[in-house]
């Protein structure tokens, strides 16, 4: 009895299996599905609490904002048709598009715009990710379905980039939470947006999400219907996905497999300029703050970063660590931001320079040990060199500055730390030495600014380094609130200069974009310095004929 | 009678196994520094301090570490609860039994595969000991035993993806992910191969040896000499006396032999990325997610001891000679 | 001339004899030999440090180069000697290998010792101990100990970490082997005569034990030895070595993490798994034979094909 | 007696063994001797005499490292050893069965008796499997085994009675010939009796012919019709029981018989044949018992004596023999 059930269930599965590949052959009416290979995953599909990239990339599918950013870096309308503001900055009106509806159906209004904005001032703590793009609003307002009034407090510089990234929600959804908890613990795996792709599934153990086109997008429906987005543990194996054809388009090629993808038969590898930096950070940590730091004090003379500085170099690490798709970096503001705008080109780098990171320790007293350590007043130049598990670029990153620093009499010791407890050791514990870590800034110089500033350096802040300097703090300030753009731009090349001299960071490089897609079976990909995942090119792809 | 006893004593010892596992597992738990309460709920979901106090209370990490705590402890991983993984903010068993299964497959038929061949190839050399075929065997096993396994995998995903064509990861293809696996079994098959060939090329040669030795030892046996004294064929001697016999050791081994199974499971999954359970505790390693970690060790620890456990009772139906002693 | 040394002298030209006679043995000898040779005198196989970058006439980081005659294995993804960081990583990989191997072979002969001379409840609970670290998967158990252990922040170099976890838990089969080793010499007539005479306890295991089972012990160490070394290189794939000494296995991770496999750079995954290979592969074959010549056993089987009869009419 | 054809006929037999050191171990040199029907033979000699590898030359079960180098092995008339492998399959069991010493460890330890002893009579195609198990419960009951145990494995059993079913398996297929290999070894001296009574009730029973190796004289005393006394791999004496116990021609044989009872006992404890047996790949050049031999002189030491026959089915190698011939 037993044996024969069991071929019952042979001759089932045979008959499954072979209906399954009757249905793959046949049907000429097949979707259209954009297979995009990643190896990162949201955190989170909830705007509130994302603050990964890959959430990020997925909100600006499925939810939009009053504004965004377009391929040539300006900001237009998305939500919005058109806008004005008050003479004294104080008082924005925006016009909202016609024909706009949520993914469910329902129509929608200036006052689903307005309870988010509302929410996110109401709750800054729940609303963390987020918070501090609605800094200086004092409240948002419908007077009628296609009109949203938001006043502020102090006049704004960047308010459309700000606005760019505060998605509206849709508020059934989120009227339900009480507490900062019950948001941040809301998943939100099947969101409800206005974006031109609606997800319909979310499944984080297998990394897989789907998203079809939603048909009545206001900017015009997609010409493809559905995008998958594949979580790869491994690289490796998601290039080779993408040679065989088993995706169409993978984010994040890593710079060790670029080369190789570009030999691939039909498939286009993009390579864009990026504004994604690593930095070695340096614990800047007043000795005064409370809690007091953990560090090693040497690390306060200027001579001593000053020598770090000329011990490492900068191009070795592009071409070995980047495969040379990058540049070194120099500055927290890449060049990228704003067309090049915002960046400071007066500043000149430190250069690598082994013999003259000797001779600066020697000048300030730094005696080298017997063994190889330099030394001063007792103090060893002997260092933590911590980074991120997650990174796949900084154990070897630690590995050459390990090696370069020795040359120097400097002792690093690598050490491979969990983001999350990295990060709680660093802010606000101060309980490091040298971290390697990177950022991937916003299109506006303001928020990678803001990660200087001393009041950032507190549990959830943004500050890593511990830098803190009064003037600096009041510059940012100055620039958030400067509407000249001139006038913004003397300001932000001043921080800079301010940085790159105190070297709370040493910016090691800016990485390009790397993406690639399947030639043969998709085209109209915008290839900008934003990546070819966007909406506005998402929009634009459409099947090879 | 002396089967109940010898249950007995096996019983016993399983228990004491597993005993010194859970304790080894909460010790290492309260080892690590930073606060327990987060491995409860979780690292990136912020809290209030008075809710902090309400878990501290409600998991009882303000008593006493023993006997207090470790009785919740182990009252919670009794009813399967072995807390939240860090990175994935999700019940600790939930993420483990999803994988179980994927694992149990790799496994499965890496060890009945590698099983079938060693024991045919150890059967073959130790009867045709000292010829060409067991000195061909006996150097593939013990290169076999030489290799990492990790570094057996990385070679054999480059030649089976450079020259077949071969998945070099996962477990389907990207399209069918989500898919029950039943519905999609030829591309499950088709990314088996180089992970299910790393495992069994492994751990062929452990079979194979073990079946060598233990075949020769038996045809040194006296019975085996009755056997061709009963006009028998060599082959019939074989198949009828000396395979039972030289089986038995093989049962054993393949319950000790799971430990070392799930080591390749960790290095073939990593290297493969297979979705299985090896995969997770690697990536739970590079995460530093305690909490998954313990569980999956607890998991991984408590099935070995399981599969022994059965081994054993399996010995007792196949060698009737069992006795307490 | 001191009789011990002449009695040693002649054992060892004895066990020399036999020894040079087997192939095996002596291919064993040649590969942990050549091994530990590559690892002392690594500074002179190479013209270049670890961690030199190799340039082109740019001065540009020569990454993935594939071999060539300044760089015989090539260049790794960081533009580094292949060969150069082999032989330099054969001082990590066989120094770990080696100490844990030691300290596993310490600590299971005083066990083995232990219980096989006293016997009793302290034989029993060391026994059971092998018993339940047998059944504990080991690996995991490894990968939970060495997480755990370097939480802790102890300042010592992840070497340490890996040398003594492994050493501590690669102890039991050595354990067995010497008890039951010992339980046999126990019960010899020198070993009563020895105890009927008033030795102590100490003295019977040094005197009269401790020199029967030595070749045993030895014999064992070089098989750990290569267990030892495979962990190792296993541990230190999985990211748990100390990236500033590169073993073979973390060379294995570099070059897996870095997209070795699809850059085609064959020369950078290769030459590490081979050389870990040829040093485990060496232990093994001088500890089996070792142990083959130190434990004669022989036995012959009744279905060895057809006796030949010459006779025929 | 001797006037029927001999059921089993040795003709100048010789067996040699290569050894690990490359040397070549003369097992079996030039043995001779004859099994009549229904005859029971006793091969006595010390260990290492060659009695075992005797009866592993006759059913072709040597080792591998053994070479049958000369000589025939007549059964019935026919060259066992001119036969292929396979049709010497069909001989064993059926013709000439074995118990083997020990029995602990000639029964297979994870088959059920009743199992082992049906297997031979399936192997030869006798009768179905009904009929067999049967069979088995008779052959059981004659060996004084109750059937009900048939379903037991070896281990449930104890010495004497695997000893029984060894013998009962060995008439499995109702053979005309039984070699026994020192059936009472490791058994204690109550039970040993009752195995040899069983034998020798079961040899009346079923007229069989038996070839009982032992080193017990006392035995062949009792059981034996013939005797043949090996030594050093060559049949030292040949003759019936009586004639040979009461006047024994060669000195070894003489010397065994002084050593009587026991010749396995410890050679220290007696001390009746000084020196030991020879190591059978370094043998003397000419008689191999020369050296230890009290009667020997210088022609034993470089020739090895011929058999003389000594009329009425006996004889002896032995040049002293040879040299009474010549005389008469």
């Amino acid at each position: 009895m037993k044996s024969r059930k069991w071929l019952v269930q042979v001759i089932l599965i045979a008959a499954v299996l072979l209906s399954a590949c009757g249905q793959a052959g046949g049907g000429s009416q097949e979707p259209v599905v954009l297979k995009v290979g990643w190896t990162g995953a949201p955190d989170t599909l909830n705007p509130a609490y994302a603050f990964l990239t890959e959430s990020f990339t997925i909100f600006d599918l499925t939810y939009s904002a009053l504004t965004t950013q377009a391929v040539s870096g300006e900001y237009v309308g998305s939500l919005a048709k058109e806008w004005t503001h008050s003479d004294d900055g104080l008082t924005w009106t925006f016009t909202l598009k016609d024909n706009i509806t949520w993914h469910n159906g329902e129509p929608f209004t200036a006052s689903d715009v307005a309870w988010t904005i509302n929410a996110i001032i109401a709750d800054p703590d729940g609303w963390a990710a987020v918070s501090n793009y609605t800094a200086n609003f004092v409240e948002a307002a419908a007077p009628d379905d296609k009109t949203v009034v938001i006043t502020l407090d102090t006049p704004v510089g960047n308010m459309e980039y700000r606005l760019s990234w505060i998605y509206i929600v849709y508020p059934p959804d989120f009227e339900v939470f009480t507490t900062p908890e019950d948001l941040q613990n809301f998943t939100n795996d099947t969101p409800t947006g206005t974006g031109p792709f609606k997800v319909t599934s979310f499944d984080k153990d297998l990394g897989v999400i789907v998203m079809d086109a939603y048909a009545d997008y206001f900017d015009g429906a997609a010409k493809i219907d559905q995008i998958t987005f594949q979580t790869f543990d491994n690289s490796d194996a998601m290039i080779q996905a993408l040679k065989v054809g088993d995706i169409d388009m993978v984010i994040d090629v890593p710079q060790s497999a670029f080369a190789t993808v570009e030999g691939f038969e039909n498939v286009k590898a993009v390579k864009t300029a990026g504004s994604y930096f690593s930095e070695l950070i340096i614990n800047s940590v007043p000795e005064d703050f409370d809690p007091a730091p953990n560090k090693n004090p040497a690390l306060d003379d200027p001579q001593v970063r000053l020598a770090i500085a000329h011990a490492i170099n900068k191009q070795d690490l592009v071409d070995a660590v980047l495969q040379n798709l990058g540049v070194v970096g120099d500055t927290i503001v890449p060049p990228q931001l704003g067309g090049g705008f915002w960046h400071n080109p007066n500043i000149q780098d430190i250069p690598f320079d082994l013999s003259k990171a000797n001779a600066v320790l020697e000048q300030a007293g730094y005696v080298m040990g017997a063994d190889g350590v330099r030394e001063k007043d007792g103090v060893r130049l002997e260092f933590r060199l911590q980074f991120p598990s997650d990174n796949p670029l900084y154990p070897r990153v630690a590995d050459m500055l390990t090696a370069w620093f020795k040359e120097a009499g400097i002792k690093t010791t690598p050490e491979s730390v969990d983001p999350d407890s990295l990060y709680s050791q660093m802010t606000p514990a101060g309980n490091y030495d040298l971290v390697i870590w990177g950022w991937g800034p916003d299109p506006d110089p303001d928020f990678i600014l803001s990660v200087m500033t001393s009041d950032q350096f507190v549990d959830g802040g943004w500050s890593d380094s511990g830098y803190m300097n009064p003037e600096y703090d009041q510059l940012y300030l100055d620039q958030q609130v400067t509407v000249d753009k001139a006038a913004r731009q003397a300001i932000i090349w001043k921080m800079q200069e301010m940085v790159f001299n105190d070297r709370p960071y040493i910016v090691l490089w800016y990485e390009d974009l790397l993406r690639a897609y399947r030639s043969d079976r998709f085209t109209g990909f915008i290839e900008s310095p934003l990546g070819i995942e966007i909406h506005h090119s998402m929009l634009q792809v459409e099947p090879v004929q | 009678m002396n089967r109940r006893d010898y249950l007995l004593r096996k019983i016993f010892f399983s228990l004491v196994t597993l005993a010194v596992v859970v304790v080894l597992n909460f010790l290492l738990f309260r080892v690590l520094p930073g606060d327990p309460v987060r491995a409860v709920i979780g690292r990136n979901v912020r809290i209030s301090a008075d809710t902090q106090q309400a878990l501290r209370e409600q998991f009882g990490l303000d008593r006493p570490v023993f006997p207090d705590q470790f009785l919740t402890a182990l009252g919670q991983w009794a009813r399967g609860n072995l807390g939240v993984s860090w990175s994935l903010r999700k019940p600790v068993s939930e993420v483990l039994l999803a994988k179980l299964g994927n694992t149990l497959l790799l496994i499965g038929l890496g060890q009945i595969l590698s099983i079938i061949l060693g024991v045919a190839l150890g059967l073959l050399a130790g009867w045709k000991r000292k010829t060409a075929v067991d000195v061909g065997a006996l150097t593939f096993s013990l290169i076999a035993w030489a290799i990492p396994t990790f570094w057996l995998g990385i070679i054999l995903l480059a030649a089976g993806s450079t020259w077949l064509g071969l998945p070099t990861g996962g477990i389907v293809s990207p399209s069918n992910v989500g898919k029950p696996l039943y519905t999609v079994l030829p591309d499950v098959t088709h990314h088996l191969i180089l992970p299910t060939l790393t495992l069994t090329i492994l751990y062929m040669g452990e079979y194979m040896l073990i079946m060598r030795s233990s075949i020769m030892e038996v045809l040194g046996e006296d019975y085996i000499l009755t056997a061709k004294a009963k006009g028998m064929s060599h082959w019939q001697v074989l198949r009828k006396h000396a395979l039972k016999n030289a089986m038995l050791p093989i049962v054993t081994l393949i319950a000790i032999n799971l430990g070392f199974t799930v080591s390749g499971a960790i290095y073939v999954e990593t290297v493969f990325s297979y979705d299985g359970l090896g995969k997770m505790f690697q990536t739970a390693l590079v995460k530093q997610d305690y909490p998954l970690l313990q569980g999956a060790f607890l998991l991984l620890a408590v099935s070995v001891i399981l599969a022994n456990f059965l081994a054993d009772i399996l010995y007792t139906y196949l060698d009737p000679r069992v006795k307490a002693s | 001339m001191n009789p011990r040394w002449l009695l040693l002298k002649r054992n060892l030209l004895d066990f020399w004899k036999t020894f040079r006679r087997n192939r095996m043995g002596l291919a064993g000898a040649f590969l942990v030999l050549t091994a530990i040779l590559a690892a002392v005198f690594a500074p002179l196989l190479t013209p270049y440090t670890p961690t030199e970058t190799m340039r082109d006439a740019e001065g540009r980081a020569l990454t993935f180069a594939p071999p060539s005659v300044h760089a015989p294995l090539g260049t790794d993804d960081a533009g580094r000697d292949v060969w150069t960081q082999l032989v330099y990583g054969a001082r990590i990989s066989l120094t770990v290998g080696f100490l844990a191997g030691f300290i596993a072979m310490f600590i299971g002969s005083l066990f083995g010792i232990t219980a096989g001379y006293f016997g009793g409840w302290v034989d029993n609970l060391l026994m059971r101990l092998t018993d339940v670290l047998l059944v504990i998967p080991d690996l995991p158990l490894i990968l939970v100990l060495v997480a755990t252990v370097r939480q802790l922040e102890l300042k010592v170099s992840p070497l340490v970490i890996l040398i003594l976890v492994i050493g501590l838990l690669y102890w039991t089969s050595t354990a067995r082997l010497i008890r039951s080793q010992v339980l046999t010499i126990k019960e010899r007539q020198y070993v009563y005569r020895a105890r009927a005479i008033g030795a102590g306890n100490w003295h019977i295991v040094r005197k009269h034990i401790l020199p029967q089972i030595m070749p045993l012990i030895v014999a064992n160490t070089v098989l750990i030895l290569s267990t030892a070394i495979l962990i190792e290189s296993g541990l230190a794939f999985l990211g748990l070595g100390d990236p500033t000494q590169p073993s073979w296995g973390t060379m294995l991770n570099f070059a897996f993490d870095r997209n070795a496999v699809s850059n085609g750079a064959w020369w950078f995954y290769l030459p590490p798994g081979l050389a870990i290979i040829w040093a485990t592969l060496g232990c093994v074959l001088l500890g089996n034979v070792l142990e083959e010549m130190l434990n004669p056993r022989l036995a012959s089987h009744h279905l060895e094909g057809e006796q030949s009869i010459v006779t025929q009419p | 007696m001797t006037s029927t054809e001999p059921l089993l006929s040795l003709r100048h037999l010789s067996t040699e063994f290569s050894t690990t050191d490359g040397t070549v171990a003369r097992a079996l040199e030039d043995v001779s001797f004859d099994v009549h029907p229904g005859q029971t033979v006793g091969l006595v000699g010390e260990s290492g005499c060659g009695k075992t590898t005797t009866l592993l030359s006759i059913m072709r079960l040597l080792p591998v490292t053994a070479r049958i180098t000369s000589g025939q092995v007549l059964f019935n008339g026919k060259d066992l050893l001119a036969l292929s492998e396979t049709d010497m399959r069909r001989y064993r069991w059926k013709e000439l069965s074995i118990v083997f010493q020990g029995a602990m460890n000639a029964l297979n330890p994870v088959m059920t008796i009743g199992e082992q002893i049906r297997e031979a009579i399936i192997l030869h195609d006798l009768m179905d499997k009904t009929h067999a198990n049967r069979r088995v419960n008779e052959l059981l009951d004659m060996v004084g085994i109750a059937p009900s145990r048939r379903d037991q494995y070896p281990h449930e059993y104890s010495g004497g009675m695997r000893q029984r079913a060894m013998i009962a398996m060995a008439l499995a297929c109702q053979p005309c010939l039984l070699f026994a290999d020192e059936p009472t070894t490791a058994l204690d001296v109550m039970v040993q009796a009752q195995i040899l009574e069983l034998l020798q009730k079961i040899q009346r029973l079923l007229g069989l012919a038996v070839v009982l190796v032992t080193h017990d004289l006392g035995v062949v005393a009792e059981v034996c019709d013939t005797v043949v006394v090996m030594y050093g791999g060559k049949v030292a004496e040949n003759g019936p029981v009586d004639e040979v116990y009461n006047a024994p021609q060669h000195p070894y044989t003489q010397r065994l018989l002084e050593a009587f009872p026991d010749l396995n006992r410890p050679a220290g404890s007696l001390a009746v044949i000084p020196g030991t047996p020879p190591r059978l790949n370094a043998l003397p050049p000419g008689c191999r018992f020369a050296p230890r031999c009290h009667k020997a002189f210088e022609r034993c030491r470089v020739e090895a004596p011929a058999e003389t026959d000594l009329g009425g089915g006996h004889t002896a190698a032995c040049h002293l023999l040879e040299k009474a011939e010549a005389h008469q």
